[in-house]
């Protein structure tokens, strides 16, 4: 590889995506639980308040529904606040802010408010943490008009998307899949912000177009080179924004392939799978040989044992069965 | 009565006109709800204008306010046009949130007045981010968040308060203490029902006043303004109030007599503070008379402003669900 | 009419449910925000605090976590709670209580315990209450496993479907539409528990199937009507449980009729209305003659004006033009 | 240590036995996940053994218990067996929760015991909740809810003590005051540091107790279960303890100092009840040689069950997400 590239992981692209922001933007701090002297519950924030200091890398009491609802208020007020929720499911704590605050006050005041906030949460499944840590609800966020709602499932993305985030003037909220705060690999060392809107072709393929985000990336990934070796060729395309959903990159990829499976780790009924399944076959019904095919996670609060934790969500083995399913019937 | 030494013949027109521009303006309003110009919940101020005129005196331009449903009066004290405001109650385009918001939710930007917030307890967390803002920008301003003390049982006070009170933020909460939460008496709903010994709790400095009485309030606000200011932290203000009418335009009051009501009435914080403000020489017959013209004339204008005011296009329905710029 | 049918209104229709609960099981109470004193913020439970005493009739603190939270652990101890939330927009302060803790207690403890709680909230537009009273999340919950969603159209079902909620071990939630509590008609003066699981056919047609529930019942029912006088006959299922859905009923009446309109005041994306239109096409894409069509809310917090509430669900008018485009394609 | 006229030897025994076998199961535990055998997130409660033991040899079989993620402890000192609660933390299909929940969420229905809720704060409205139905169907019960003190900042806390107090519920509040939630100093998340003082603000009868004597918190707790019983609403106690281990098995333990972490382990309630009653003659030599020895054995018995007991089949994955009865 290049001189230009280095090594890291996804947890220190999302920190030095922080620094960056906290270096770029005077207005920009970052506020929660733990996120200083402890360094984040994921430590991705390690280090951070010994370079910033306290008022800026600013620890709060377990408080969820207060603090997101200061970092709006604080965004209302001319800050640029990244808010640090642990967990998806604590955020339900917070959903009144975020919900009746920060997601109707834009409209709600005829456009005179902005909330240019963004809160970042930990998802997913996968470290045996069983049901009140370990959902998937980024899908479901996605339901709500006023937000916007990113899942960066590659080390560029948990670089980039953070300050393209911060400049947006609406709230958004940035999803990390736990899994993937390990995730090892190589930046480029000048690498900066990237748009977040669009989707991204992850690998180009005819037979069938895989439709995923987040956590499931890789695992769509690792299916569909298996894919390969049976002369399956799957085209992957990761989402990275729920919402707004980037109709014009899925139905183009399924307008060349003809087939879709749609992967997701959050509960199938009424998740993300559905309105991609539903907005394919509105645009593209006639464009289709099979119908779209959903993966999703079982609709099982997330066990704590491990073997019943892989079978709640969709693996790379289960993805590439209904791949394989979808391009050869039986 | 409160007597305040430099209180001089202006102040107390000003103090008198501004909440007789109130009431006058939310007589007006539950006419026009009879009629169906205003639809939706109306939840009137009348008998509590002494808190937010009060309050409001106090303020600069850069405070910010944030309010509840009942924000109408609010936000007049505020000094947000009524004309504006008034629109607002028809949903017109004229209105301070173009229509969207209705009675419950008045935003005016100029006024730093941050809604109208219709989730009960809602918009304490809001309070405590824009004071935090204004603390980190090193800004002079104070959040003002006015709640009644049916809030006062929500996590999201609790919350606020313990934030507020630890990082010692310019904020000044005025919890307009108006004994009932819809249809539920404090002693229903308060295991303790003296709130300023509740605020208290949170270490924060907190007074109990009479909102009955438009110069208490404006003293306890400045004194509490000061001691913000200065870096001590945030203020809690109990305002002792009551409301004369129902809670919203649905409600048959079976949960309170007609006595109570007329207690209350007896201290109405318009005529208290006219009458004694004439017995004391500072406001002649005349000024009272002037005051209530004018207020109508003030709201006649507004009625017009908003009767003449259009409706949004349909066509921009999605408009401001997401912003494509922060406004400057 | 018969003597044994008597006029009513969906309100008292509620009122009456929830007094023959108290009546057969002691263990049942009514808890919330003002249903004792104040009667109830939308009257539904006017009169039953002098029949049944405050303790049975509890009116709450403004404490939406506490008091739902208190009903799952009275549930878990032996009662059978009715929790009222006054609205959907205010259960988001509970939304930990439902999600993390009714939803997942009995899976969380291996099946030990039970939930067996009944939470009613009003839910919809059309009161010109704006952004932050307005909503339709009952489509949201119904992505919760662990839950069941009820949403009931008629008397009929106002009527019965809370003693059969009640008697169910699970957490139910029972979403009553704001704009059908002065719906009035008749109803047997026996009517009693109904079964809550099942869609109806509330109107039989051939032409196209409509799928609703709720508030947008009567709506299509209209447009049923106006369509027959265009020679479109419309079938219209009433969903009435959200979670578990119906497949077979609407699966049944898509056979037959090959085309079909899905009517929901949500928000449109990821809305219920995308999961049964990925269902639809996972089980009859090859007897579809055309894509299975959505008329959702638009995706906007309820303005207050009335032409722009009006605006932001469906209507009979809008929903008639869109069955008419889809039988009828130009 | 608070000297109880009435302490037999018997009683001794038990107490100092009970905190030994939690202590030589928690530490099995942390060998346990570091073989990886035990998964997910670890909280050990070494340190804060008197806490548990204190308050459940207080407790009756009517009564119920609702506590937090750091739970193991407190299962045990409620007297769930040790092998379930250990197949529990492998995950396996003879753990209380047929190892769905993990050692955050130990449910057991025999024991009353309501979890292991891994939501900060989110098990007090439960308390409460099975309160007010033992008060409306009259029995004997107390909920007793045992939380951190990082929980009382949270908006659930705050609602319910509010509803507790209110309703002169039957619950008792366990703070367990650590002075730590997670990374975070009490400092510097509370306004108002005394925790006890706070509960009292809701007008809550409200007491601190020494956390590491054990005997001191079995007074406190059967004096609180006297109050509650004999109608006298809530008591919450604070209980002033120490985490001598991380915070979970991912905690560098940036925020706090060694020598601090040393001084609390000179107040090791293990170490400090043992002296203390082998001095005053309760206990001997024999006893403690003997119970270290049966907490080992029982230990190791545990871990043997665990490591039998077969794992819940796949098949059996959407099991008791709905439920087709409530278990009688
Ligand atoms: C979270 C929430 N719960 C319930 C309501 C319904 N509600 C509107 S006003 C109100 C009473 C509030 O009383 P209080 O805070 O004392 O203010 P007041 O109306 O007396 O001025 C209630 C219960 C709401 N708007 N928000
Ligand atoms: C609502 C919520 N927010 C955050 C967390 C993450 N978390 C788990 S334990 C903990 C600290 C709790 O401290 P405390 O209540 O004092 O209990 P302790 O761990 O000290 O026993 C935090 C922040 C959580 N589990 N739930
Ligand atoms: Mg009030
Ligand atoms: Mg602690």
């Amino acid at each position: 590889m290049s001189a230009a590239r280095r090594k890291t992981t996804y947890r220190e692209a999302v920190r030095d995506a922080i620094r960056e922001a906290m270096l770029r933007d005077p207005r920009v701090f970052l506020m929660g639980e733990d996120v200083g002297r402890y360094g984040g519950c994921y430590a991705v924030s390690k280090g951070l308040l010994q370079e910033f200091g306290e008022e800026r890398i600013r620890d709060t009491p377990l408080s969820e529904s207060g603090f997101v609802g200061a970092g709006i208020g604080a965004a209302l007020n001319g800050m640029r606040p990244i808010v640090e929720v642990m967990s998806v499911n604590f955020s339900l704590l917070a959903l009144d802010q975020i919900v009746n605050n920060a997601a109707t006050i834009p409209h709600m005041s005829g456009g005179q408010f902005a909330v240019p906030l963004v809160i970042r949460m930990a998802t997913g499944s996968g470290r045996q943490l069983a049901a009140q840590h370990s959902h998937s609800l980024e899908g479901w966020y996605a339901h709500i008009p006023g937000l916007k709602v990113l899942a960066p499932a590659t080390l560029e993305d948990a670089r980039g998307m953070l300050w393209s985030a911060l400049e947006d003037p609406n709230p958004v909220l940035i999803f990390e899949h736990v899994q993937l705060y390990n995730m090892e690999g190589e930046l480029d060392a000048a690498a900066g912000a990237v748009p977040i809107s669009g989707a991204a072709i992850r690998r180009p393929g005819r037979d069938l177009s895989i439709v995923t985000y987040g956590g499931s990336l890789s695992k769509c990934l690792a299916a569909a080179t298996a894919l390969a070796g049976e002369g399956i060729e799957a085209e992957v395309i990761d989402l990275r924004s729920l919402r707004p959903l980037d109709d014009a990159t899925i139905m183009a990829s399924v307008a060349r392939t003809r087939r879709v499976l749609i992967v997701d780790e959050g509960w199938r009924s009424g998740g993300i799978s559905a309105e991609i399944s539903a907005r394919i076959v509105e645009q593209a019904f006639y464009e289709l040989d099979a119908p779209p095919a959903r993966l999703c996670g079982v609709e099982v609060p997330i066990p704590y044992p491990k073997h019943l934790e892989d079978a709640s969500v969709p693996q790379a083995e289960s993805i590439r069965a209904a791949a394989r399913a979808l391009v050869r019937p039986t | 009565m409160t007597a305040k030494p430099r209180l001089t013949h202006n102040h107390a027109r000003r103090l008198l006109g501004q909440m007789m521009r109130i009431r006058v303006f939310e007589e007006r309003c539950a006419e026009l709800y009879t009629q169906q110009k205003i639809r939706g919940f109306l939840h009137l101020y009348i008998g509590e204008e002494a808190n937010a005129v009060g309050t409001m005196e106090a303020l600069t331009p850069q405070d910010s306010v944030v309010a509840t449903y009942r924000d109408h009066g609010h936000a007049l004290a505020r000094g947000v046009a009524m004309g504006p405001v008034m629109a607002e109650m028809y949903g017109k385009a004229g209105g301070t949130s173009r229509g969207r918001g209705g009675s419950m939710h008045i935003f005016d930007r100029p006024a730093r007045f941050y809604g109208g917030n219709a989730i009960v307890g809602g918009g304490l967390p809001l309070a405590v981010g824009l004071a935090l803002a204004e603390k980190m920008a090193k800004g002079s301003g104070v959040a003002v968040c006015l709640f009644g003390e049916g809030a006062v049982a929500e996590g999201e006070f609790h919350e606020s308060l313990n934030l507020a009170a630890l990082w010692k933020l310019p904020v000044l909460f005025v919890c307009e203490n108006n004994l009932y939460a819809m249809g539920s008496a404090i002693e229903r709903t308060e295991s303790e029902t003296d709130i300023h010994l509740k605020a208290a709790s949170y270490r924060i400095d907190s007074r109990r006043v009479d909102g009955m009485d438009v110069v208490a309030v404006e003293a306890a606000a400045r004194g509490a303004l000061e001691h913000i200011r200065g870096g001590g932290g945030p203020v809690f203000l109990e305002c002792m109030t009551y409301r004369f009418r129902a809670h919203s335009m649905f409600d048959a009051q079976l949960y309170r007599d007609k006595e109570e009501i007329e207690r209350w009435k007896e201290r109405d914080p318009i005529k208290r503070f006219q009458t004694w403000a004439l017995s004391a020489g500072l406001l002649h017959d005349s000024d009272v008379t002037a005051l209530s013209a004018e207020a109508v004339i003030e709201v006649d204008a507004a009625v017009a402003f908003a009767e003449a005011s259009p409706w949004e296009p349909l066509a921009d329905l999605e408009k401001h669900v997401l912003m494509d710029k922060v406004p400057a």
